[in-house]
C-alpha cells in the first residue's frame, strides 16, 4: 500500500471530494496560494478554480458564519482556521450559530459544514498557537468533533465529514502533518463513532487521541518489554463517542489510563472517565487515570513546553502506577 | 440618474396588506403574551412595518432573508403564516420550529426565510453565505436581504461580513433598520457617526439612507439596489430611519425610565407608514376605503384564526427534546 | 437580618466596593439607564457619575478586550455581559487575552478583571439566551470561575472577586436575581476556594451549583421525609475548586450525586467526579452520579425547557438510584 | 493647515539608531534560528522600521504601546533590551518573560509596552482600555500607539475597537503598518478599498495616510496625531504604506511559491529608510559619517552580546511550569 504523509492523506480527501460533488466550496486564510501555511489544500486551486475554493481576509467569524450560511442554502462548506486558537473569533458563529441551528429550526435547517484546523502544541508556537481546544465542543452539543491520529484515518474520516450533514469540527494536529502512514489507493471512508484498538492488549486500557495515540504507541513497546500488554482506543470522534469499545476493553483490563493533550479540567478525559465509572464501575480495579498537559497555558520555552505535553515516559508511569493500585 | 421605481397598484395594495397583517398579528401575540402563554421576551416590529413589507414585495420566493431578534415583520413579509407563527410563540408543535425556536428563531426555508436570530448581528454573516451560494456556486440571479438594526453595526461581525460581501461582490443587500435604539441605549451614545450609511465607504460599496416609514422612498432604494445585487454588482448598505413605537421587548413600557421622551415617541407615531399609505391610496384612489376596511377585517380574522389555530396545537412530545441535534440519516 | 434580592445583593457589592476603590469602573450595554435589563447596576450612575460607568455599544468584544487593556494599565475592570451567551463573541478575549496574558509574560502582568455574566434557563429564552458556559472558562486555565447560589453568597463573593487580581468569571443566575436570602448590614466578604454546606447529611452527597443549589435542598427536604439524609455541597467557586470539602463528604456519606444545569459532556460534573474517583475511590460504594441538562441545545417551547432542566424529581430519584446501587 | 512637525538632530540620530538596532537585532536572531536555538515563527520587521523608530521617539515612557506578532521593532523602540529580548527568543529565564512569552508575546510593562501578540489585531482593543484607564480613569494626558497590520484590519475587533475609541474620544493612535500582505495573501485580494485610511469615516474619527518608510512624513503625522490625542481630541487612523523585506516568518523564502514578484521587493529595497535617513543625514550635514558607522559598530557588538547572554542565560525551572497562571497574592 502507498505511503503518504497527513497532510497529503487531507489534500487527497478534499480532491477527491471535491471531483465527487461540485457542490463543495473551500474557503480559508491563505489556502489558494501554495495551498495554505501547511500546504493541506495544494493544488485544489489549480484544479478546481477560484470558484471552488478562495482566500478570505484574516476575518474568522465571517469565515465560518458564512459557512453557516453557505451550507443552509444547499452548498457543502468546508472552511478552514489556520490555527484552532483563531476559532475564539468565531465561537458565536460555531456555537450560537452552526450547533444550534437545526435544532432551533426543529429539526428544518440541514447543515453540511466542516470546519477543518490545525491544533497542538509541540512546535514552540506559544499559548496562542498551541491549544487543543475539543472539549468546548464536545461540551456544546450540535457538533461532531473529529481527530485522526494518522493518514489513513485521516483520510476516510475526512471523507466522511464532508458527507454529513451536520456541522462537523475536525481537528488535524500540526506534527502529525510530516508523519506517514499507509493509505490506500481506491476509495474508501472511515465511519463516525466507531473507535479504533490501536493495538490488542489485556493489562489496561489506555484511551489516546490524535498525537497521543503516537506516544501512547511508544508507551507501549516500553510497557511490553516490562511484560505489560496494554490495549490502546483511539476514539477517532470524539463526538458521537464509541462508549461500548472503551467499556468493553476495561471490563477486560480492568484497569483505564487516558491521555490527552488539552488540559485536564473538564476535558475529554474527565468525560472518558466518567463513562467508565458510570457502565464499568463493577470491573474497575482501580481510578481511571488521566495523563494531559498541565493546567497552565502552553509555554513558549521549549524546555517548559516538553514538560507539560504528556511523554511516552509520563504514559508509561501512568499506566504502571494504575497497575499497582490495589 | 437612474429611474425612480414607483410601485403599481397591486404592489401597493399588498405592501398595505402586509404591513396591516404585520401590525395586527403582533397586537393579537401581545394579547396572548399578556396572557402568560408567550415565554420570554418578544421584540415588537410595529412603526417599522413599512420596511419588511416593502421588501417582501419586491423579492421573488427563490430570493431568500436572514432576520433578526424583531423579526416577525420579516417573516410575515416573506411569506410567513400567521398560524404556524403563532404557534411557534407559544411553544407548540405545528409552530415553524416545533415550538424548538420560539420569537426569536423563526424561520421558514421554503419561502426563503433563513431565520430570525437571537444574537444581534446574527443573520449577517448567513447572508453573506447565501451569497456565497447564489453567485459562486449556482451562480443564479437570486438576492438575499439581511435585516438588522443600527446597533448590530457597532458589532465586530457587521464589519467582516460587508467587507467579504464587498470583496467577493456578493447579491446580498445589507439592510439596516435604524430605529434610534439599541434596547435603553440611544444612538447619540453608540455610534459616532450620524448616519449608519456612511459605514458602506469601508468597503466601496454603495451607502444610501432613506424614510424608513414611506413605502415609496422605500421602494425604489430596495429595487435599485436588488437590481445591482441581481446583476452582479454586489452588495448595497441601506439605511431605513425608523422607530419602534413599543418598549424593546413586550412588557417593557415603551418609554420606560425616561430613556425616550413621550413626545418622542408620539412624533414618531403621527408617521405611522400604515396611515400614512392608506391615506395616499385613499386620497390617489387606487382603492376604495370599503377594500381597505375589509382587508383589516380578514387580517383580524385571520389573526383569530391563527390564535385559536396555535391554542389548540399540541405540545411538542416528551421525546422531541433529544430530537433534531443531528440529522440523523448519512448521504 | 436583612432580607435582600440577589440582585439587590450585587447592587450592593458594586456600590460598597467602588465608595471603597475609586479605580473601578464599570461598563457594559446598557448598564448606564435603568441598571440595566436586570437592574444590577440601578443607581451606580447617579452615584458616581459617567466616568465610573458607561454604556457600550454593542460590541461584546471590545467590552471585555478593553477590559483587559484597562486592567493591564491599572484600573480595576467590572464588565458586564447582559447574557453569558453573548461572550461567545468575545471568546478570543477572554480565553487568549484575558485568561493567558499573566502566564504569557511571565507573571508581570497584573489583571483585576471581573467579567459579570447572567446564565441560565428557566425563562423561555430559547437557545441563544439560556446557556450556561462555566465548564468552558473552568477547562481554559488562568480565569477563575464563581457562580453564586444566593443573596449572602453573591455579595461576598463579588467583593472577593473586585479586590482579587485575576481574571474572573463571575456568574449570576437569571433565575435567581428576584430569589431572597439574608444578608448582613456590615462588610464581609465570601472567600473563593471554599465550598459552603448548604445541609449537613450523612447518606450521600449532594454536590449542586447556582440555581441547582435551590432544586437540592427541595429535593433534600423530600428525601428526609422518606429517612434519607443527604449532605449538600455548593463549590460556589469552581475554580479555585474545594476538593477537601467534597472529598471529606464522600468518604463519610460513601456516594455522590452532582447536579449541574450545563450540559454533561466534559462538564464540571465529570470534573467533580473525576476527582471524587481519583481521591476517594476506595470510599465508593457507587458510581457518581451526574444531573444535568440533555446534550441538546435548550429549547424554547416551556415544556421541553421543563423537562430539560434538572428538576427536583429527579434529583430524588438520582440519590435513590445511588443508593440502591449495591 | 497646522504647521509641518520636523524632528531636530538628536531624534533624526536616535530613529536612525533605533532603526538599525531593530535590523542589527532581527539579523542576529535570524542567526540564532538558523542555529536551532529558537522555536515557532519569528515575523521578521525588516523594513518597516521607519514606523516604529519614528513613533519611538515621539512616545514619553509614561504612554503606551501595543504591538503584534511583527513585533520586535516595536519593542525596541519603546525602549526595550536587545539582551533581554534574545533571552526571550530562546526561551529563558532572562527573558522579558521568563521564557514564556517568545517572539509573539514580548512585553516589557515598565516601559510601556503592553505586549506584542499572537492574534492579529490582539493588540487593539487593549490599547483601548489603555485610553480609558488614561483619559476617564486617571485623567491624563498619556497617549497609547497600537500598532497593527493591514490585515487586521478585516477582524471585527478593529472595527469595534475605532468605534469604541471613537465615542468615548479616548486617546489613541491606531497605526497601520501596511505592507501590502497578509502571510501570502495580498491586499488586492482581501481589501475591498484602496486605503485603509477611508475606514476613519465609519467612526467619524480623522484617517490619514503617509509614507512608512519616511521619516519625516511619519514624524509629521505622528506628531499631530499624538498632540491631538494628548489633548483629549480623541483617537486617529493613520495608515503607514510600506513593505516587509523578508519572508511573512523566518525561513520562509521572501518571495516564495511566487506570490510576490522579486521585482516588487527589489523595488521596495530600494526605499530602504534607513539607507534613505543615513544619506539624508550626512548630506545636510546632520552628522558625519564616522558617527554613523560608531553607532553601527556599537549595535553590532550589542548583539553580539544580546546573543552571548541570552544563550547563557540559564532555561526556566520545571517548577515554572505552573507558576504565573494566577496572581497569588491577594490584594
Ligand atoms: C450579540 C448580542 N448582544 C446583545 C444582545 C442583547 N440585545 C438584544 S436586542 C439588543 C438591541 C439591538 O439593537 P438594534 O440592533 O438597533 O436592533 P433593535 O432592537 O433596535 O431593532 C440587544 C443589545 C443580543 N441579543 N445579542
Ligand atoms: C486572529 C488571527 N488570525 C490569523 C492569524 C494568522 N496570521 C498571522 S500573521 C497573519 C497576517 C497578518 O497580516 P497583517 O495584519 O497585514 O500583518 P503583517 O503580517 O503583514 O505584518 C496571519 C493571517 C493570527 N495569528 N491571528
Ligand atoms: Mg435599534
Ligand atoms: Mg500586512
Amino acid at each position: 500500500m502507498p505511503v503518504i504523509r497527513y497532510s497529503q492523506a487531507i489534500r487527497d480527501a478534499i480532491a477527491e471530494e471535491m471531483r465527487r460533488d461540485k457542490d463543495i466550496f473551500v474557503m480559508g486564510e491563505d489556502v489558494e496560494t501554495m495551498g495554505g501555511v501547511f500546504g493541506c489544500t495544494k493544488g485544489i486551486l489549480e484544479e478546481f478554480g477560484h470558484d471552488r475554493i478562495r482566500n478570505t481576509p484574516i476575518s474568522e467569524a465571517v469565515i465560518i458564519g458564512a459557512g453557516v450560511g453557505g451550507a443552509l442554502t444547499g452548498t457543502r462548506m468546508l472552511v478552514e482556521m489556520q490555527y484552532v486558537d483563531f476559532i475564539l473569533h468565531a465561537m458565536d458563529q460555531t456555537i450560537n450559530q452552526a450547533a444550534k441551528v437545526r435544532y432551533m429550526t426543529g429539526g428544518k435547517a440541514i447543515l453540511p459544514l466542516v470546519i477543518r484546523a490545525q491544533q497542538g502544541s509541540g512546535r514552540g508556537n506559544g499559548a496562542q498557537h498551541s491549544q487543543n481546544l475539543e472539549a468546548i465542543f464536545c461540551h456544546m452539543p450540535g457538533l461532531k468533533v473529529v481527530m485522526p491520529s494518522n493518514p489513513y484515518d485521516a483520510k476516510g474520516l475526512l471523507k466522511t465529514a464532508v458527507r454529513d450533514n451536520n456541522p462537523i469540527m475536525f481537528f488535524e494536529h500540526k506534527v502529525l502533518y510530516n508523519t506517514t502512514g499507509e493509505v490506500p489507493d481506491g476509495e474508501y471512508t472511515v465511519p463516525f463513532g466507531k473507535a479504533d484498538i490501536k493495538r490488542v492488549g489485556k493489562d489496561v486500557t489506555i484511551v489516546a487521541t490524535s498525537w497521543m495515540v503516537l506516544k501512547a504507541m511508544e508507551a507501549a513497546g516500553i510497557l511490553e518489554a516490562e511484560g505489560i500488554d496494554a490495549e490502546i482506543i483511539d476514539p477517532r470522534t470524539l463526538v458521537p463517542l464509541d462508549k461500548d469499545t472503551i467499556i468493553s476493553s476495561v471490563k477486560k483490563t480492568g484497569r483505564a489510563v487516558i491521555v490527552h493533550e488539552s488540559h485536564g479540567v473538564c476535558g475529554i478525559g474527565a468525560e472518558i472517565a466518567f463513562v467508565i465509572n458510570e457502565l464499568a464501575f463493577d470491573w474497575l480495579d482501580a481510578p481511571v487515570k488521566r495523563i494531559t498537559s498541565a493546567q497552565a497555558p502552553i509555554p513558549y520555552s521549549r524546555k517548559l513546553e516538553q514538560l507539560t505535553i504528556p511523554s511516552t515516559e509520563k504514559i508509561v508511569s501512568g499506566v504502571k502506577e494504575v497497575l499497582n493500585r490495589s | 440618474m437612474p429611474d425612480i421605481k414607483i410601485p403599481g397598484r397591486e404592489s401597493l395594495l399588498k405592501i398595505y396588506e402586509q404591513m396591516l397583517r404585520i401590525r395586527l398579528f403582533e397586537q393579537k401575540a401581545t394579547e396572548l403574551f399578556t396572557q402568560g402563554l408567550v415565554t420570554g421576551s418578544m421584540h415588537l416590529y410595529i412603526g417599522e412595518e413599512a420596511i419588511a413589507a416593502t421588501a417582501g414585495v419586491l423579492l421573488r420566493k427563490t430570493d431568500t432573508i436572514t432576520s433578526t431578534h424583531r423579526g416577525h415583520g420579516h417573516c410575515i413579509a416573506k411569506g410567513g403564516k400567521t398560524d404556524r407563527m403563532m404557534a411557534e410563540l407559544l411553544g407548540r408543535k405545528a409552530g415553524y420550529c416545533g415550538g424548538k425556536g420560539g420569537s426569536m428563531h423563526m424561520a421558514d426555508f421554503t419561502e426563503g426565510n433563513l431565520g430570525a436570530n437571537g444574537m444581534v448581528g446574527g443573520g449577517l454573516a448567513i447572508s453573506v453565505g447565501a451569497g456565497i451560494t447564489n453567485a459562486i456556486m449556482k451562480k443564479n440571479d437570486s438576492v438575499t436581504i439581511c435585516f438588522f438594526g443600527e446597533g448590530a453595526t457597532n458589532e465586530g461581525i457587521f464589519h467582516e461580513s460587508l467587507n467579504l460581501a464587498a470583496i467577493w461582490k456578493l447579491p446580498v443587500i445589507f439592510l439596516c433598520e435604524n430605529n434610534l435604539y439599541q434596547v435603553f441605549t440611544s444612538v447619540k451614545e453608540s455610534l459616532p457617526v450620524k448616519n449608519v450609511s456612511v459605514r458602506a465607504a469601508s468597503y466601496g460599496i454603495p451607502g444610501i439612507i432613506c424614510d424608513g416609514n414611506d413605502v415609496f422612498e422605500l421602494y425604489d432604494v430596495l429595487s435599485s439596489a436588488i437590481e445591482i445585487a441581481r446583476k452582479g454588482g454586489g452588495p448595497s448598505l441601506i439605511e431605513a430611519k425608523t422607530y419602534r413605537w413599543e418598549g424593546h421587548y413586550t412588557g417593557d413600557g415603551y418609554a420606560k425610565g425616561g430613556y425616550r421622551s413621550i413626545e418622542e415617541v408620539e412624533a414618531w407615531k403621527a408617521k405611522d407608514p400604515i396611515a400614512r399609505l392608506g391615506a395616499y391610496i385613499i386620497k390617489n384612489m387606487i382603492a376604495e376605503r370599503g377594500l381597505l376596511e375589509k382587508i383589516q377585517k380578514d387580517l383580524k380574522s385571520e389573526m383569530e384564526k391563527a390564535a385559536l389555530f396555535a391554542q389548540e396545537s399540541p405540545w411538542p412530545d416528551d421525546g422531541d427534546l433529544c430530537k433534531d441535534v443531528f440529522f440523523e440519516r448519512q448521504v
